[in-house]
Parts: C-alpha cells; sequence; structure tokens
C-alpha cells in the first residue's frame, strides 16, 4: 500500500508547510506546529535510497535528492530536532519566529539531500537568511549587529563557494556534488565556503557572536542545523582530507581556551558548539569508515544534547531576562526540573557513561587513537575535560548554585519543559541502548563503546576533572568582560568600510556630480554667448598663463632677467589687463543678468578666423605628422 | 509687450495671406516642394504673428488651448490611422499604393499622400503656435 | 536539608567530601588495576586518566586566564566605541 | 510579413494622441487609454517573441520600400526581448499610476503625464526595432525628451533642476549620438544597421570609424548611466514620479545598454571591437568601476530613492559587463540581467513608492517599524532584495552565476571577485533597510494606519516580486530568448 505513495522531499514539506503557518491560530497552530515534523518523519522513513527529483534548468542539472545512507541519519535528526524546537517554542504567539525557524529546517534538509552544488548552495543560502530572523527578533541593538555579522560573513563564505563552485564547473564541466580531489584553487575555495558553515576556526567568529544573542527559543534552533550541515558537506566532499584533521583537534580545544573567560552562559555554551564540532571535523579528517560513522553520530548526538543545553539557559532567559553569569545565582531552588534536565544534557556533553555523547565521542576518540595520531588525541582528551569543567560544572554551578543573586523565578511553561524532557529521554536512551544509532550510519560498526576500560577511564578523568574544579572554582567565575576573537577583524574592517564610504565616497560621489554640474553649467554659459565665452576664455587662459611663467609682480627675483627681456614686462602687463577685461567682462555680463549680449560683426570673424585656425591645424596635423 | 496701431494693421493684412500660402504649401505636397510639415509651420507662424502683434489673449481666443489639443491629436491620429489603415487591407504599414481605390496605384498614393500632408499640417499648425503660446506664458504671467 | 542547623549542615558535607576522596581513590587504584588495551605508551600508563584529568583541568584555567587577562578579555563596551 | 513588429510600437504612439483627445472630455479615460495600449503593446511583444522564435530574425519594410531607401524595422531574439520587458514594466508602471498619480500630480496634469509616458514607452520600443542609426537616434530623442517632461512633471521643488541637469547631460549624449550617426553616413553613404555592418570593414582602418565609435560609445554610455557619466541619473530617479522611475530604471537606461550592444554587435561586429580596437576590453573595466563605485555610493545614502537609484546604476554595470566580456556566458547573463533586473527594480521602485504614496517618508531612517503596517509590500521588496544580492532561488542569482562563469570563461577571474565583492556590498544596504523595516522597532505607533494600498498599486509589486521567484526557478523560460539573441550577437 504504502509503496505506492511517492514520497514527498522533506524540505518542501517544511518550507511549503511554514508558509501556512500565519494562517493559522491559537490551539490549532500549537498542533499543526508539533504534526507538520512527524508527518514529515514518517515520509522520510518510507523514502527509498536512490536519486530523486532531477531538474534541468539553463543547461544544469539539479539533483534536489540523493537519498542514501550518509545523508538519512542527518535528515532524521533534523527532523526530529525540528520537533523538539518547535514544541520548545509552541507558546510562542507571532508567526515569524516559527516561520523562520521551519524554513531552515526545510533548507537544512534540502543541503543535505542536495546532489549537486548548485541546489546545494540555494539551499545554504536559504539557511543563512531563515536564521538570521531569529537573532533579529530579539529586538536589540547587539542582536541587530550581531545578525547584520551574521548574514554578511556567511555571504562572504557563500561568495567563496560559489567563485569555488564557478571554477569547478569551468574546469570540470558539471556540478555534482561528491568527493573532491585535492588541489586547485576550486578545492580551497568550496573548502573554505564550507569551513565557514562548520565554524571551523579562523572563520567560527560569526557562530559566537549570533548564537547567544538569538532568541531563546530560536538559538535552540540555531545550534542545530548550520555547523552539522557544514559537517555533512565536508564529509562529502572532504573526508580524509590531512588538513582538516589539525583543523579539527586544534578547533576542540579552541573553543574550551574561550569558554574559560566568557561570562555569557549561552555564548559559553556556542563556543562548545565550535568544540565539539572539532571532534566531528577531527573524524571527517581522519576519512577512516570508523571516524566518519563517529563524526556522524556524534553530530546525531550532538544535536539533541546541543539542543537540550540551549534550551536550559533558554529557559532560564525566558523566565529572568537574564543570561549572564554574574547576574545569575542560586536558581536551583526555584528551578529544579530544569536543573536536573540541563544536568542531563551536560553528562551527555561530557561523554559520561550512559550518556549519548559517550557512544558517540569516544568513537571519534578511538578512531584517532587507532590511526595512531597521538598529538589528536591528546587535544581530543583535552578538549573533553574542558567541556565537563564548563558546561558541566561552571555553568549550572553558577546558574544554578554558588550566591543566590535572589532572582525571582518559576518554573518555565510546561511546553518548554516537555520539551526538555523529551530531548533528555531521548540522550539517555541512544546513550543506554546505542545500537539504536549505529545501525542507521553508513558503515558497519564494529566499535564497542561500553568496556569496563573506556568506562573506567572516563570516570576516572572526569572525576578528577572535578577534584581540579572543586579546588579552583573560585578562579573561574564569571567577569563582566567580552573576549576578543577572529570577528574583531570584520568588525573593524566593517566600522572602517562603512567610515570609507560614508565619508570619501560620499565626498567623491559630491565632487563627481558636482564635476558635471560645473562642465553641464560651463556648456549653458559657453552656449548663451560663444563670442564673449570664447573672449574671456582666451584672456583668462592668457593671464593664467603668463603669470605663470612670468610672474604676476615685477618686482620679483627675476626682474635683472626681466629688464633685460623688455617683453616680458610687457607680457605681464597685458595679462594684467586681460584679467581686468575678463573681470569687466563677467561684471557687465552680471549686470545684464543673463540678457543676451550682442556682439557686434567683429566677434563673428575672430569666431569665422579662429575656425579657420583650427581647421589649418588639422590639415598641418594631418599631413606633417 | 510693445504694439502699435501700424503693427497690429499690418499683421491684421499679413495673416490672411500667411494662412492661405501655409495651405497652399499643404495641399501642393504631393507635386511640389513643401508638404505638411511646412505648410503647418506657416500657419501656425500666423497664430504666433496675431499674438505678437496684439496680445497672448487674443490669440488664445482664435486657437484656445482646447482647440490646441484636439488639433494636435487628431492630426497625428488621421496619420497614424491612415498608416494602420494600410495593415487592415494586407499591405505593410505605409504601403498606400494597396488601398483599393478604383485609380492607379501611382494615384492612390498621392492621394493618400495629400490626405497625411493635411493630417500632418493640421498637427504642426497646432504644435506651432502652442509652443510659442506656452512659452510666452510662462514668462507673462 | 533545609531544616538542619549549621553544624549539622557542616558535618553532612564534610562526610560528602570524604566519600567523594574515597572514590576518587578508587578509581585511580581501578585504573591500576584492570586490564587495559592501549593506543600510545602514554596512556597505558597507571592513573593516567586520572592525572590528565586533574592537570588537565587545572592548567587549562590558568593558561586560559593568564590569557585572558592580559589579551583577550575587554571591556563589555568594547566595540561600542 | 508580420504585423506585430509595426503595431507594437505604434500602439502607444496612438494612445499618447488619443489620451489628450479623450482627457478633453473625461480625464479618467486617460488611465484606460494608456493601460490599454500598454496591454496592446505587450501582446503584440508577445506574438512578435512568438514568432521571432518560430522563424528566426524578421526585417519588415516600413511603405514597402526597400532598405536603402525606405526604412527598415528588424527584430531579432534580442529586440523581442527587450521588446517584452519594455512592454511588461511598462504596463505594469501605467497600472500603478492610477492611484498614486491622482495623488501626486493634482491639477489637471494627469492628461499630460499619461501622454507623455505613452510617448516614452513608444519612443523606447521604437529605440529596440528599429534597424536604421537615424532612426535609432530620432527614437532616442523622442522618449529622452519625453523623460525630461516627465521628470519635471511634478512640478516640486527640485524637479526642474533635475530635469535641467538631466536634460543637460543627456542633450549632450545625443548630440554626440548624432555626430557619431553622421560620420558613419559620410564614409559608408548608409544609415541600415545591416548595410552598415557590411560596408565598415572597408574602413576599419579609418579615423572617422574610430570618432564614430567613440562619439556612439559616450553618447550611449550616458544614456546607458555608466560611470562617471551617471551623474543625472540619481537627481532625476528620486525627483521623477515613481511609475516614471520605474520605467526609468527599468527600461530607460536598458534601452541604452541595447543601443550599446546594437552599436558593438551588430555595427561593428565582434571581431572589431575585440581584437582591432579592444572596446570591449575597456568596456568591461568600466563596467566593473561603475558597480563598485556605485554600491559604495549606495551604501552612503540616506533616502531611499537615491540608494535604489545608484543601486540600479550598479546592476547596469552588470549587463554592460557581462555583454561586454564577449563569450557566451557572459553575454547570457548580461543579458538576462536586463529582465532580471527590471523586474527586482521595478518591485524596489515601486515599493518605495508605495512608501511615498502612504507616509510620505523618503528617508532609510524612518522606515523603522513599516514591515507591521505593509506587510505584503515590504515582504515583495524583501524578495526583491533578496533578488538584486543575488542570493538563489531569485532570478538574480541566475544572472550572477550565468555572469561568474563568463568572467571564467573569458579568462577575467578578476570580475568574479567584482561581481561577488559588489553582491556582498548590496547586501549591506539592502539588509540595512530590510532590517530596519521588519525589526526596527515601531516609529510610527498610531500616525500609519494598518492597511494596505489600493490594488491597483498592490499588484503590480506582488508580480514582479513573484517574477523575482519564479524566473529564479523557471530560468528557461527566459532563456529561450536569450540563448538565440547570444547566438545572433556573437554571429554563430
Amino acid at each position: 500500500m504504502i509503496e505506492h505513495i511517492f514520497p514527498v522531499h522533506p524540505a518542501a514539506i517544511f518550507i511549503l508547510g511554514a508558509l501556512v503557518i500565519p494562517l493559522l491560530k491559537g490551539r490549532l497552530k500549537q498542533i499543526y506546529l508539533v504534526t507538520l515534523p512527524v508527518v514529515a518523519f514518517v515520509n522520510l522513513l518510507y523514502l527509498p535510497h536512490s536519486v530523486f527529483w532531477v531538474h534541468h534548468i539553463g543547461g544544469f542539472e539539479l539533483i534536489f535528492g540523493r537519498v542514501d545512507s550518509m545523508s538519512l541519519p542527518f535528515g532524521y535528526i533534523f527532523i526530529i530536532m525540528a520537533f523538539l524546537g518547535a514544541l520548545y517554542a509552541i507558546h510562542l504567539k507571532g508567526s515569524g519566529e516559527h516561520v523562520a525557524a521551519f524554513i531552515l529546517v526545510g533548507a537544512s534538509l534540502g543541503a543535505v539531500f542536495a546532489g549537486d552544488y548548485i541546489s546545494l548552495y540555494l539551499f545554504l543560502a536559504m539557511m543563512t537568511f531563515s536564521s538570521a530572523p531569529l537573532i533579529f527578533y530579539r529586538r536589540r541593538k547587539s542582536a541587530t549587529g550581531a545578525g547584520f555579522r551574521y548574514i554578511m560573513f556567511h555571504l562572504f563564505g557563500g561568495s567563496l563557494l560559489l567563485a569555488g563552485i564557478v571554477l569547478h564547473y569551468t574546469f570540470t564541466g558539471h556540478t555534482h556534488f561528491g568527493p573532491l580531489e585535492s588541489g586547485g584553487l576550486y578545492f580551497y575555495l568550496v573548502m573554505i565556503g564550507f569551513l565557514v558553515k562548520a565554524a571551523v576556526p579562523p572563520f567560527h567568529a560569526w557562530l559566537s557572536d549570533a548564537y547567544p544573542e538569538g532568541t531563546a527559543t530560536g538559538s535552540v534552533f540555531l545550534s542545530a542545523f548550520t555547523t552539522k550541515v557544514g559537517v555533512y558537506v565536508l564529509i562529502r566532499a572532504f573526508a580524509g582530507a590531512d588538513i582538516l584533521i589539525w583543523l579539527g583537534a586544534i578547533m576542540a580545544v579552541y573553543g574550551v581556551v574561550y569558554a574559560v573567560i566568557e561570562n555569557d552562559g549561552r555564548r559559553l555554551l556556542a563556543y562548545h558548539i565550535i568544540s565539539q564540532v572539532g571532534y566531528m571535523v577531527a573524524g571527517v579528517g581522519m576519512g577512516t569508515q570508523m571516524a566518519i560513522n563517529g563524526a556522524i553520530a556524534h553530530a546525531f548526538c550532538h544535536i539533541l544534547y546541543k539542543a537540550l543545553l540551549f534550551m536550559g539557559p533558554g529557559a532560564v532567559l525566558y523566565v529572568t531576562g537574564k543570561e549572564k553569569l554574574t547576574e545569575l545565582g542560586g536558581l536551583y531552588k526555584t528551578m529544579p526540573i530544569t536543573l536536573i534536565l540541563f544536568m542531563v544534557g551536560g553528562l551527555s556533553i561530557s561523554a559520561v557513561p550512559l550518556f549519548n555523547g559517550f557512544v558517540s565521542k569516544s568513537m571519534i576518540v578511538a578512531a584517532a587513537g587507532l590511526q595512531g595520531e597521538a598529538a589528536v588525541y591528546i587535544l581530543l582528551v583535552l578538549a573533553s575535560v574542558g567541556t565537563f569543567l564548563h558546561t558541566c560544572l561552571k555553568l549550572p554551578y553558577y546558574t544554578f548554585f554558588a550566591r543566590d543573586a535572589g532572582i525571582e523565578a518559576q518554573e518555565p511553561p510546561r511546553n518548554m519543559l516537555m520539551s526538555m524532557g523529551i530531548t533528555a529521554f531521548l540522550c539517555l536512551f541512544i546513550g543506554i541502548y546505542p545500537a539504536i544509532l549505529y545501525n542507521i550510519l553508513p558503515y558497519p560498526v564494529d566499535f564497542v563503546p561500553y568496556t569496563i576500560e573506556k568506562v573506567v577511564e572516563k570516570i576516572a578523568l572526569l572525576s578528577f576533572t572535578f577534584l581540579g574544579f572543586w579546588l579552583l572554582k573560585d578562579k573561574i567565575a564569571g567577569q563582566p568582560t567580552i573576549s576578543l576573537d577572529t570577528d574583531w577583524f570584520y568588525r573593524k574592517a566593517g566600522t572602517a568600510f562603512m567610515w570609507f564610504c560614508r565619508n570619501p565616497a560620499l565626498a567623491f560621489a559630491g565632487w563627481v556630480d558636482m564635476t558635471f554640474a560645473r562642465l553641464a553649467g560651463g556648456f549653458l554659459w559657453f552656449c548663451r554667448n560663444p563670442a564673449s565665452a570664447l573672449a574671456t576664455g582666451v584672456d583668462s587662459m592668457f593671464a593664467f598663463v603668463v603669470r605663470i611663467f612670468v610672474g604676476r609682480q615685477r618686482h620679483s627675483p627675476l626682474r635683472a632677467l626681466k629688464s633685460v627681456v623688455g617683453w616680458m614686462d610687457r607680457l605681464s602687463l597685458a595679462a594684467e589687463e586681460a584679467a581686468k577685461r575678463r573681470a569687466q567682462r563677467e561684471k557687465m555680463a552680471a549686470l545684464a543678468q543673463g540678457e543676451v549680449d550682442v556682439r557686434g560683426i567683429d566677434s563673428a570673424l575672430f569666431l569665422v578666423a579662429l575656425m579657420l585656425a583650427l581647421f589649418l591645424l588639422y590639415l598641418a596635423v594631418k599631413y606633417l605628422w | 509687450m510693445m504694439t502699435t496701431v501700424v503693427i497690429q494693421t499690418i499683421a491684421r493684412v499679413v495673416v490672411p495671406f500667411l494662412q492661405l500660402f501655409g495651405l497652399y504649401i499643404i495641399v501642393h505636397g504631393p507635386v511640389s516642394p513643401g508638404g505638411g510639415f511646412q505648410g503647418g509651420v506657416i500657419v501656425g507662424a500666423s497664430m504666433i504673428l496675431l499674438a505678437l502683434s496684439y496680445d497672448l489673449s487674443s490669440a488664445e481666443t482664435k486657437v484656445s488651448h482646447k482647440v490646441r489639443i484636439a488639433m494636435d491629436s487628431t492630426g497625428a491620429l488621421l496619420f497614424a490611422g491612415m498608416g494602420l489603415l494600410c495593415l487592415l487591407v494586407g499591405g505593410v504599414f505605409l504601403e498606400y499604393g494597396i488601398i483599393p481605390l478604383p485609380m492607379a496605384p501611382a494615384e492612390v498614393r498621392g492621394l493618400m499622400i495629400l490626405l497625411v500632408g493635411v493630417a500632418i499640417g493640421i498637427h504642426i499648425m497646432a504644435l506651432a503656435a502652442s509652443l510659442f503660446l506656452h512659452l510666452a506664458e510662462e514668462h507673462d504671467t | 536539608m533545609r531544616y538542619l542547623n549549621n553544624s549539622e549542615k557542616k558535618r553532612i558535607v564534610r562526610y560528602r567530601k570524604h566519600l567523594f576522596y574515597l572514590g576518587l581513590l578508587l578509581l585511580a587504584l581501578l585504573e591500576i588495576f584492570i586490564p587495559r588495551d592501549p593506543y600510545f605508551w602514554f596512556d597505558g600508563l597507571p592513573v593516567f586518566y586520572s592525572v590528565f584529568g586533574l592537570l588537565g583541568c587545572i592548567l587549562t584555567i590558568i593558561i586560559c586566564k593568564t590569557l585572558g587577562r592580559y589579551w583577550l578579555m575587554k571591556s563589555e563596551d568594547y566595540y561600542e566605541e | 510579413m508580420d504585423d506585430s513588429i509595426i503595431l507594437v510600437v505604434m500602439t502607444p504612439f496612438v494612445g499618447a494622441y488619443l489620451s489628450p483627445l479623450l482627457g478633453l472630455w473625461r480625464e479618467r479615460l486617460c488611465h484606460l487609454v494608456a493601460v490599454a495600449a500598454a496591454l496592446l503593446s505587450l501582446f503584440f511583444s508577445f506574438r512578435l517573441a512568438g514568432s521571432v522564435l518560430t522563424s528566426g530574425t524578421i526585417r519588415y519594410w516600413v511603405g514597402g520600400w526597400e532598405p536603402p531607401w525606405g526604412i527598415e524595422l528588424v527584430v531579432d531574439p534580442l529586440s523581442a526581448f527587450m521588446c517584452l520587458t519594455i512592454s511588461l514594466v511598462s504596463l505594469l508602471a501605467v497600472i500603478y499610476s492610477k492611484n498614486f498619480i491622482e495623488k501626486e500630480l493634482p491639477g489637471g496634469k494627469m492628461t499630460s503625464y499619461y501622454t507623455l509616458i505613452l510617448l516614452l514607452i513608444g519612443g523606447m520600443l521604437g529605440v529596440v526595432v528599429t534597424g536604421d542609426l537615424f532612426n535609432l537616434f530620432v527614437l532616442t530623442e523622442i522618449f529622452s525628451v519625453a523623460a525630461y517632461a516627465l521628470v519635471a512633471i511634478s512640478g516640486k521643488r527640485g524637479s526642474f533642476i533635475g530635469s535641467y541637469r538631466y536634460l543637460i547631460l543627456a542633450s549632450i549624449g545625443t548630440s554626440l549620438i548624432l555626430l557619431g550617426t553622421g560620420y558613419l553616413y559620410i564614409i559608408t553613404g548608409t544609415l541600415n544597421m545591416a548595410d552598415l555592418s557590411v560596408r565598415l570593414p572597408a574602413f576599419y582602418d579609418s579615423w572617422v570609424v574610430f570618432g564614430a565609435l567613440a562619439f556612439l560609445l559616450i553618447g550611449f554610455g550616458i544614456k546607458t548611466a555608466l560611470f562617471p557619466l551617471h551623474t543625472w541619473l540619481p537627481g532625476a530617479y528620486s525627483i521623477a514620479p515613481t511609475p516614471v522611475t520605474v520605467i526609468f530604471s527599468a527600461a530607460v537606461s536598458k534601452v541604452g545598454g541595447y543601443s550599446l550592444i546594437r552599436v558593438l554587435f551588430t555595427i561593428f561586429g565582434l571581431e572589431f571591437i575585440t581584437d582591432l580596437v579592444p572596446v570591449a576590453p575597456a568596456l568591461t573595466w568600466v563596467a566593473a568601476a561603475t558597480i563598485l563605485v556605485a554600491s559604495m555610493f549606495a551604501i552612503s545614502q540616506t533616502s531611499l530613492m537615491r540608494m535604489l537609484a545608484y543601486s540600479s546604476v550598479a546592476h547596469i554595470g552588470y549587463v554592460v559587463l557581462g555583454v561586454a566580456l564577449a563569450v557566451e556566458m557572459g553575454m547570457t547573463g548580461g543579458i538576462l540581467h536586463i529582465f532580471n533586473h527590471a523586474l527586482a527594480t521595478g518591485c524596489l521602485f515601486f515599493c518605495a513608492g508605495a512608501v511615498i504614496y502612504k507616509t510620505g517618508i523618503r528617508r532609510i531612517d524612518d522606515l523603522r517599524g513599516l514591515g507591521g503596517k505593509m506587510p505584503l509590500t515590504m515582504a515583495a521588496f524583501t524578495l526583491a532584495a533578496v533578488s538584486k544580492v543575488g542570493i538563489p532561488p531569485s532570478a538574480g542569482f541566475v544572472s550572477k552565476f550565468y555572469l561568474s562563469l563568463g568572467a571564467l570563461e573569458a579568462g577575467e577571474w578578476i570580475f568574479v571577485i567584482v561581481i561577488l565583492l559588489a553582491s556582498l556590498m548590496t547586501a549591506v544596504f539592502y539588509l540595512r533597510v530590510i532590517n530596519l523595516i521588519f525589526f526596527g522597532g515601531d516609529k510610527h505607533e498610531g500616525k500609519v494606519q494598518r492597511d494596505e494600498l489600493p490594488l491597483s498599486m498592490l499588484v503590480p509589486i506582488i508580480i514582479l516580486a513573484l517574477g523575482c521567484a519564479v524566473f529564479g526557478i523557471f530560468v528557461g523560460i527566459p532563456l529561450r530568448l536569450v540563448e538565440p539573441a547570444v547566438m545572433v550577437l556573437s554571429g554563430m
């Protein structure tokens, strides 16, 4: 029965479905928001592995649906995430955020199933534009700025990607999106385009800049999609590119470093996204079957626990309106359920056994170990220490315990708690029963996460980290500061560019305008009385030239010379007279107030003579030179 | 504007002749130098002479704004209509020879050119007068 | 816990602390005695992960805070100027 | 022979003379006449496009006289494409005029307005279908004169000065065109374009030909508003009534570009302009400068209309850049962009005009919170802006993509950078506006009613906005005309 139903493109469900949202109201809208992902999920379950929806547009082949074991896990988790995020945001009255979020989901699905570069670029751009409103809806100045930088940076990345695509097409003659062979300019352009999406340093600053500025519900969506799509496209095109191993390992630690000195709870989480994506990127770089499996599994788990983590501070922000660690504290009394659910997320990201982070992260680390990348291994383990330290210890400690900031608070709305609860359940479920995740991975999994050895090592590592935290916990309290990051460059450059446009460029524009206005004016002035204009022009030119070469005053150092050559004096005198004549003529013209100054026959003769002279000159030039 | 009785009288005498001459040139268009444009300008010039020698308002009463617009449009439409007429009878735009009249094609052409000349004449005479009167209005008021 | 007086609270905290230290000790011992299958020469060392956890945590905090104090941390209106 | 070719031009002209006649009786009829004329000419454009696609280039001898003596009208795919673009935009602009003009032009100017706008349309269509260089000049003058008057028609402060500056520069332009035409006539003894292209190769080493080329280039360059000859444009655009501005930006400047293409490709030929006298490469650099400089100017504007005007200048640069690259992909992109840009810029100017109509706002900063007041209009604005930035799946992306491919095909990778950089800069100034509109808080609490525009204004806006989206997806439709046009131009 069901095999006869032709599947619908998941992206279409969300994008077209999003357009219906503004038409609905109240309870109906709420039901619609949670049913749509369910419908899409069922649809996805019946999607066979194949290539669908191939269109030919303007000589290019656009493949919208490449469904295989690589893209399906991402499809599943994106739709699950859409459900969770929609549930979390269901209490919002307006439609704008819902629409933007669903289009973001749709575009991400589109990017995941895209089989060629053009449709991929299409959906990546759509992602940029649909995610930006989730930041703008915060409606405050810093959010506007951050959203602006977010779009501009992604457009920059997109431009590089587009340049890469165009080059790729020029060289290879096709736009199929598959593994790129190393070398060539387009290899690097496309890679940078993807690295921007995956927030790999030094192209990562948009993430820590923009995500914390999103709305309480928007950031949950934001955290899930863009970077994971980045990881997916890297897997597709650059699996096994050595440079990614190092970028990923450094990235994992980089995020942790910034998390230490961060004061804003959600920004701290944003830096941990960078850190966690680092694991995936490193996995992509290793490129073995196990590493790729690990990267995909980690992306899957990451979306769940990171959403949960963003939901916690989001709920706190929703209830209290505060997000800075220095302004929070002591909330465990009023928001205990939020605390517990948040801790599930924290333990997951720290890869504590029984939580989902453990079953995926250890796969990547093991892959690094099996490949013998010692330094990478050390960096990844170090990053996991830092992750535990900040997400699971520092952030909840300063939000929910520490000193009591005396904030009035209560539990967030029921739908938020429900959404967090389901997410937490999924985290635990996958952590306890990893086979369900391992079954959908592209390559067969022969990795066993739960061995006594690995469990003990992990618990020992984290317990001693806890000891270190306990000893130094006062040292890492938040400070009311912000951190310099690579966004410094383009923030400063952007300001400079805007200044340049507002000042020198504008002045230049004015100058160009004025010059042409003068030219036109001069033309008019000339046309009003050409003879007089010519005479004036000749007079002033004469005066000008003479003044330059002879000097205005007769008492200049050239006097001796001039007295020897008497004509200079005379020239100078004549020039002054010419200048006088010119002034007089202008005065007369001013007196006449625009009336035409009728000239006698002599000017006509002068004009004729001038024309003749010009003609003779022309002949001379033509025949003599 | 300065006018005198002498000027006014002469103008009154000259204007009818001017207009007659203009009309002559219009209708002689097909067979001799001249045509709609030149004749139209001359007739228009007679209006201008009137405006110069009397004053603007008297010229306005002779050819009011509405009349000028009507003449202007009618002339142009007549011209376009005659061109499009050729399309109706299956020819090309302005291909007068094809119009089915009981005459030789050359004669049909001549006739149509005469008609077109008249149309253009009407158009131009209104236009010439309008141009002057509009420009003069700006300064006068 | 809410209904206990101060000295009782302190006692309970101290009791928990001791339990925690005991747990740490146990873990370190476990790490020495269970059979291991290391990837590299170093991660097979006894108590490697325990020491790595403790030192890694402390060093991370110290290095990052130092970096932050002298370079990266700026006042909140840094970009507004 | 296909009569559509003459009807497409004559309909607006007949309408132009019918409307004052009917206007004497009932002023409202003028609008109907104008709409009918524009609609008919759109219909004939479609027929023309159809017959060009089926039977190739059409030649039409007015009065049945053979070309060296008679006037020849020639419609090749490019002309048909331009005809469609012009008549489509014109029809929408005329429809849009109904309410706008009643409000903005009080006091019996309606008749003259519709007459002038029809003359403008007719002139442009004439330029596009003519096969004769002198007719090209005459028709250019016709629509230019109508354009001068239309800029000044509101009689508001600054409108005369704006019109005057436009007049001076554009007249210099047309004078140069006339000079160039005269030079070509002197040396070859013909004015027919096809004839010229046959006779010119014999005179390729003559200075007169170079002079003619230079004059024609500068003359049409002024009409096209290439940097630094664009200075008439922002003033004229921001002062003219909005529907006129739309026609200006979407059609008039494109007709300048079209004439440039005709002169370069049809009269002088590909070989002459790329190899013998490297005009085309020089033009690409001029176009690149136009794109960058105009984008920069647009960023610095505070008035919405002027910002859009500079943005329009930049996009004409895209067209010229693409065509002057003189490779297949580039020309496809450039010509396609004529259409895509007409859709986007038309929609943007319509929206700006709608804002003026409803609130009188002209400054960008005052736009805050209008998204809540005029949601449909502002959504259309956003869509069009997205197309201008060149984000898929909008129409603007397609032309940007083809242009980039063209630049690479010509081996000029620097222009890829220019195109991408310019699209970033375009994003800067459009995003600023969009952000203010939707997320800028509400500045007009209570002052502006929450309602949409009259239908006569809303429908053109929505049609154009949808066009931006639809022609990004169904690229094949415009390409059906563009591809043969490129074939014809490059002499394949």
